[in-house]
């Protein structure tokens, strides 16, 4: 074993010499509850501001104290922004998980441990690891934390900007970015910003000089780079709710649940700050309901009566909306719902993620139930469907499913500034009082004017005696009263079958990237899309491969998606969860081309990864 | 009422019909529907400013056959206080009238009830109680008496739920009894409620002929003739002005409603006070020992700040709002994004 | 207008004077509430004792009393028992549809109807039908039923006893046969029985000497015919309960829902029959639960306790279940669910029939669920899944859906004798005290040691300490220790889809058609199998072309389903519902046959009937 | 008591261990997972035929940690009521325990809660009650005070739902509040508990130091020990023997269980006895309205009967039942196939 301090030098040199800068990652191990997210997310933006493309990954437990969590941040020059199943550098303060997290570093990879006790348990004195071919660090965590005296309960907080103290020297990370970085967490607030930042000094300065830097893995500013000019950190459950705040969201009814309980916090936070008429009162409503039955109910009620409405979910609240969306289907009410998609079946992994409700959601409720569905792949499409979800809702009147998941919603993530809504809102076909008093009152409100197989609503409180119609989630006529006759059942369905049709245009487009002489094509959509970019990257330049790529922005899928396949020999449908779900909403969708479309999937609560997409694909081609 | 009187609005009893009911002749629904339509007519409801909204059951089915000037939602079985809570939000101009049945509510819609009680959604709230499900052809609902019988279903061995001491303990604002036949106490009592703050819960037996009207139900109208004891009498008096005082010390009681009106409470059970919590259980768990129904006004708060009031709202109806007020400027957006680490 | 009594003789003869016998429909249309189901089952039963095919329908309202009801009976005496959506005899009580059902009638068609006020509405004189193409008979309803005197509350009911006497007079219906069926109705009590009776003689006799048969339309009794031999009639929401209380049913739980509560109500009473101990104690217990979420979380607990649970419901009960489904599903807990589909989307058409869920069920539960599913087609169908199911769901540790229909589970149906379950009970996987003791204790809930993706179990209550184990519906180990491991995650799921491919061998096999040298085949399932026969026969009959046919008995689909497809070079999937839900299941599963799966599929209430199936398959086949 | 003491089945506390907690240290429910193992241990519990059942939250996961060596069900959130209905009617010999938390009983499990307890099935329903939804991270329940804040979740604007009245008038046969502080008392409900008929409900306040341990919350550790109130002290007699009285007159009462034991209760509040409804009514609305915490037995019935009497069981537990018992002979498919029309 080579543990690495001023006692001990390496007992090899593990490197060529050669320095590997701005390309690899770390993987910080600690226990949740012990504030290390604050240390981790100053690493992370510190990096961002000295220029380096840097991807946060939170990977945490299912409870609230104690249990291992490990945040990976990789850094890369190339701005690959995916999150890679693998980290060169591990600093650990877990000493439960320490011998599988050894064990998991490559060769050469590097670990920092406390050499004393930084949870107040004794026991990193007897640590010996047992691989021989990494670099080792160890740290006084314990003592240098003592230094600073902090209050007993927040030793153990504090405690973990010791290495990013440590860090900042063996990395050569910006000590002024990690000021800058620890004093916009704590909003420029002096006394915590000095206590974080002294210890990070002192454990920078015990670093520099007690540790002889072996390892060949160094940060470095770029300047001159523009990866990260003009762009923001922010999550994908906070890009959501500022979206849907720009969107006009008036009603909101939630039920906590990992991952999605922050889409509704940043939306009473941003709606709070933003939006308030000038006496100060609100132009929005939020509830926090009893359940998700009744959150979806709140949400279907506020939509019927006129007010753009959305709750936020995961897959348990997806199950238990099926018999809202679908009354909300069929009586054609709008109403946006957000499922932060974690692993299922079932309670499943609370804190991993997946794109498992897919298929479930697409076919949302009993009967012939058809819902549609938005991809968000991005924070700039989180905060976009953030608003024109409800377009499209007051449009199609239907309910709108944003599939976004953990990956995006629970990690910071480097994005461009958001565009301020570059059209009006679309609040969709009503009939307002003068409009009826022109009709002369006279209107169906399941009537397809238009041949799109919109039909028109009046919003209760419209001023006129012709105004109301009896909704209900019952067969029936034009005119919304109670039918069983087969004709009017018949007609409704296909209306309703057609509007999904006139969905198809409405929503939005695929996006496509195209190479020259490319055979073969990989479609996906949603969080999966860096890590496809970067396994294209791969393909072309390992292998002079040229794939193609088309991602999926919405369901029910576009024509487009069917001109695109059928451009090729091959097509892999690459998404993470079990059975391909996507693969198979295309078979249904595009039977003629189904024998070409193969599903590269998995689900182990883990984003996928450039490198396990690339393998399957070239084990797929047989190459 | 001659057939040719017009409210203030200017309209006639029958311009607050609906269509022909389709439930059972004798029915109880359909007296209840028949009160409402003429409750909302004496008291000139703004049909255009009414929702309509129900669950699943016979019941439930009722707001097509009355008013069928307003919008009305006929929404899935046990959800409709969900629902409503988000019509009420997003518009509090409108006013919402609810009805549903003893399975829809006590059964399925239980949680939700509760929850909507608790919450004070502004709305009256009718259960058209018969202790059955009718429309899935007389099961026993929640509300069944213990130990009771019927030709369809068997022996009920579980005890009754009280909807009107359920809605009591869930801190409910109005809470009301009536009987289907009482037509004239459950038009008092639905004009009160109009003018009520809150969540105005009104549990009216309601036999249903088909299923559960045999003698020795609680829920047959033999048993509401025979066993109904009647709290109070109810006079309505809409409007802001002040009411003149001249009541007999003790036997009369006044309210002043949120909206200015009043209603005077004539008692009949002198030792009850329909303001104080207390007195109202004690007279439900009385009534339930001594198997009476107890019909009138049993408890009434014009405190309790409402769900609407929580959220301190705009005036205009969320609704209504315009894109200017809902959509924050581009200025508001970049100074947002600004906020955020960049 | 040609209106037949003695008073007035029919002005053409509109038939060539050729008998039609045993070969037309009746319909009878009246209002619910009034009865007339006594009536129309009493005719249905005499014809079935005739020792003709008789298919009965009934089309009836969602609600108690006074809305239209039609009631189909087919004669046929080729044993055709599809439902046709058609009939040649109308008789109607309902003034209110009179007009609509005139003009439903073929030419040459019958319709009789009362000359006074069966309902006590004096309406019925002021008619005068329109079309001079049919054969009329007018009947004094309420004359006849005043000369019996019946109380007031029996009248209505009663009255339609008239219809029965005129038609036995008129189309040739055994009147001792009749008066068995009634006897049978009413249990062999002598009162109604004569009173009921008597009414039916009397109008009998008031046909016989008023009216002249003039219409070519006939029955016969059929004594050497063999197709009724042996038989008998029952509903299949009874055939269901039976075969459960065969299977060893020991929990139900359910909430009233129209289809479904017959399941229920059978049950209950099959129970109270035939399931108590020598003391007369129950064997079972049955919960009328609050809701559906209910009902379903307490057959999840009998089943996972041991017991044989089941429940049942329909569409908005199914979408109410999924949460539980997927937990049963993921946590691997017995539980037998009985759909008795009715139209949706939403509330729908609670007394239509369609095949709607099958899709829907099949995904049941968010992330990646797949749950089994049985598809019952008849009668013994109905009855020997209401045992098996137990079998397969205690086999595969999994909920095991039913789906039957309205169709199957209301109507009247014609079915042979059910035979007595052919092999004992198989209760899976349970390891028992002494099985522990054997293996020293060593057992792991979740270890596949057999290779076929099922597990062993224990059940709560059994003696020994290392029985226990921790059920959940989040990640586990092998042990069923909560866990976050991508492996655990990885093997648990991997193993689930093997034990779902061990279903697709262990399911009912589907059922195959062979003819000589078809190049096209159908393939369907559950109640459009009669339909699907005779519109087989038709083709070859009448177009002489040669169509295989498969039906699918369960989900997931059989290899075998896939091998028969691979056959034929279109292969046309026949369903009701709006979708073709079972064309899309098959499009995922046997991709590279996509391309030649068409779908006949319509969803309007009615049952697919022969005509109009044989007409999609010729127009998609261009002949 | 020391380590190596057996019960009566020679069984050491240790052997009533479950796994570690994953629990914030100091948590309220840690406590209660104790008391509930030490408490089966002194009862002689045989974990072989307990099942430990519960719903979602921190409170639910406390299963895994006490008596290791019973199933247990984690179930799914506010479901726990009907999945427990099922197993005890499928095994009736066995014991049941189910762990829920205030929000996963008050909230979307509160439709199957009052149902539960309306059926009376038997089982120990422990509600670890902290005001809050500690597992989604500090959200008010239910069960949170009116105008209350924190500074996770801000201010709650809604009464509280106090779930022991809501037993109570779900007609409740065992109703019982307790701390997660006094480990003593909460041995001698359950103990009391176990041998009881029906449902026993027992509302723990169990602070949850991470979101809701403010001094001025009365879910909080400080707040229960200074606003605590001892209704009664609940002595425990296992076995069918006679107890011999010996108490001073009117301050204490015993009451037989089904089982044969006694509960004897020392009175500390002279006034309430647990064995009166309304007395249970009226120190629940006096401690709500002086917001105090009244802990003891608040309410016993021994009369009522249970859905498993209800469902007139053969002795044999249903799951137990051989295929023999289950499957009428083909003579009896015969017979009822006779009774068919053919
Ligand atoms: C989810 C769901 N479950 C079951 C049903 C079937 N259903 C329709 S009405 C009803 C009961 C209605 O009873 P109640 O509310 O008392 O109304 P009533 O008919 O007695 O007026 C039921 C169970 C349904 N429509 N939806
Ligand atoms: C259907 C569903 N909705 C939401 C959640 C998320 N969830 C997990 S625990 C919990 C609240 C638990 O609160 P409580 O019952 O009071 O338990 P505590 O954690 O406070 O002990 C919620 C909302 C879930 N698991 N399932
Ligand atoms: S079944 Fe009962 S509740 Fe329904 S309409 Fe008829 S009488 Fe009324
Ligand atoms: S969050 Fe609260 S309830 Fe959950 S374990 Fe921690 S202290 Fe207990
Ligand atoms: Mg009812
Ligand atoms: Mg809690």
């Amino acid at each position: 074993m080579t543990v690495v301090d001023l006692q001990q030098a390496p007992a090899t040199q593990l490197h060529s010499g050669q320095r590997i800068v701005n390309d690899f990652s770390f993987v910080v191990a600690t226990t949740n509850g012990t504030g290390s997210q604050t240390s981790n997310n100053t690493l992370l933006r510190a990096l961002f501001k000295m220029g380096v493309p840097a991807t946060g990954k939170n990977l945490f437990p299912s409870n609230i104290y104690g249990l291992p969590t490990w945040f990976y941040i990789r850094v890369n020059k190339d701005n690959y922004r995916a999150h890679r199943n693998k980290a060169e550098v591990l600093v650990t303060y877990n000493f439960d998980t320490f011998a599988e997290d050894v064990a998991a570093l490559p060769p050469g990879g590097v670990c920092i441990y406390p050499m004393d006790a930084p949870t107040g348990k004794k026991k990193w004195n007897v640590v010996t690891p047992s691989r021989d071919d990494l670099y080792y660090y160890r740290i006084p965590v314990d003592e240098l934390t003592a230094q600073l005296n902090p209050a007993q309960a927040l030793k153990e907080y504090v405690a973990n900007m010791v290495y990013v103290g440590a860090l900042a020297y063996l990395f050569n990370i910006d000590m002024a970015q990690i000021e800058g970085a620890l004093s916009y967490h704590f909003g420029g607030k002096a006394k915590p910003i000095e206590m974080n930042f002294g210890l990070v000094k002192l454990a920078y300065d015990w670093a520099k000089n007690n540790l002889q830097k072996i390892d060949p893995y160094w940060c470095e500013s770029m300047p001159d780079a523009t990866f990260n000019k003009d762009m923001m950190m922010i999550e994908g459950n906070a890009a959501a709710a500022l979206g849907a705040v720009f969107g006009g969201v008036e009603f909101v009814a939630w039920y906590p649940i990992t991952p999605s309980s922050s889409v509704a916090e940043n939306l009473q936070e941003y709606l709070a700050s933003y939006r308030h008429d000038a006496e100060g009162r609100a132009t929005y409503a939020i509830v926090q309901a009893e359940d998700e039955l009744a959150a979806i109910g709140m949400i279907v009620g506020a939509g019927w009566a006129g007010a753009r409405s959305m709750t936020a979910t995961s897959g348990p609240g997806i199950s238990l909306m099926a018999e809202f969306t679908g009354l909300a289907y069929f009586a054609e009410v709008p109403a946006v719902i957000w499922d932060i998609q974690r692993m299922g079946p079932s309670t499943g992994l609370p804190t991993r993620t997946s794109q498992g409700d897919v298929l479930f959601t697409h076919f949302l409720g009993h009967g012939d139930t058809r819902q549609v569905v938005l991809l968000p792949a991005n924070m700039e499409e989180c905060f976009q469907f953030g608003w024109e979800a409800f377009d499209f809702a007051e449009r199609l009147q239907t309910p709108v499913f944003v599939l976004s998941d953990l990956e995006l919603g629970m990690n910071l993530h480097i994005s461009s500034k958001f565009k301020y809504p570059d059209r009006p809102m679309d609040r969709g076909k009503v009939l307002t009082a003068e409009d009826l008093q022109k009709a002369g009152g006279q209107w169906a409100r399941y009537r397809d004017v238009d041949g799109d197989g919109i039909t028109y609503r009046t919003l209760p409180g419209t001023d006129h005696p012709n105004a109301a119609y009896f909704t209900r989630g019952t067969g029936h006529n034009e005119n919304a009263g109670y039918s069983e006759k087969v004709e009017d059942w018949h007609n409704n369905l296909k209306r309703l079958a057609h509007k999904m049709n006139t969905a198809r245009e409405i929503l939005p487009q695929p996006v496509v990237q195209k190479s020259k002489g490319a055979k073969i094509a990989i479609v996906s959509y949603g969080s999966n899309d860096y890590a496809i970019k970067e396994a294209l990257d791969y393909l072309k330049a390992r292998r002079d491969i040229s794939v193609d790529y088309l991602r999926i922005l919405a369901l029910p899928l576009s024509p487009k998606v069917g001109e695109f396949i059928n451009g090729y020999d091959r097509v892999y449908v690459v998404e993470n969860n079990e059975e391909g779900q996507m693969a198979q909403i295309m078979r249904i969708d595009f039977p003629e081309k189904a024998p070409d479309l193969r599903s590269i999937a998995r689900c182990n609560g883990m984003p996928l990864d450039a490198e396990w997409i690339m393998a399957q694909l070239l084990e797929m081609e047989g190459k | 009422m001659g057939r040719t009187k017009t409210n203030e609005l200017g309209l006639l009893a029958a311009d607050y019909n609906g269509r022909p009911s389709t439930l059972c002749p004798g029915c109880g629904h359909n007296s209840i529907s028949n009160q409402i339509q003429q409750a909302a007519f004496e008291y000139s409801l703004n049909q255009n400013m009414v929702v309509k909204m129900s669950g699943i059951g016979c019941s439930s089915k009722t707001p097509a056959y009355f008013m069928g000037r307003s919008h009305a939602f006929n929404t899935i079985h046990g959800r409709m206080p969900s629902v409503t809570t988000g019509v009420v939000l997003a518009n509090h101009h409108l006013k919402a009238i609810g009805v549903s049945g003893d399975g829809d509510t006590g059964n399925i819609g239980f949680g939700q009830f509760k929850h909507l009680v608790r919450r004070n959604v502004p709305m009256v709230y009718i259960i058209e109680n018969n202790g059955v499900y009718g429309l899935t052809k007389g099961q026993f609902s929640a509300t069944a008496d213990f130990g009771q019988k019927t030709k369809y279903a068997g022996k009920n061995e579980l005890p009754a739920i009280d909807l009107c001491a359920e809605a009591l303990l869930a801190d409910c604002s109005f809470v009301a009894r009536s009987f289907s036949g009482d037509a004239k106490q459950i038009r008092s009592l639905l004009r009160a409620a109009f003018s009520h703050r809150g969540t105005a819960v009104i549990d009216i037996i309601s036999p249903c002929v088909t299923f559960n009207d045999a003698d020795d139900s609680t829920k047959s109208y033999h048993w509401g003739k025979e066993h109904r004891e009647i709290l109070n009498e109810l006079g309505f008096v809409q409007g802001q002005d002040d009411i003149a005082v001249d009541y007999e010390e003790g036997k009369s009681q006044d309210v002043q409603l949120h909206d200015g009106s009043w209603v005077r409470l004539k008692k009949l059970d002198d030792a009850h006070d329909p303001t104080d919590r207390a007195s109202a259980f004690r007279v439900l768990e009385q009534a339930r020992k001594e198997q009476v129904i107890i019909t009138g006004l049993i408890y009434i708060d014009q405190e309790r700040s409402t769900v609407v009031e929580n959220a301190r709202l705009t005036d205009t109806p969320l609704a209504n709002l315009t894109e200017e007020q809902i959509r924050p400027s581009k200025a508001t957006l970049d100074k947002a994004l600004a906020e955020l680490f960049s």
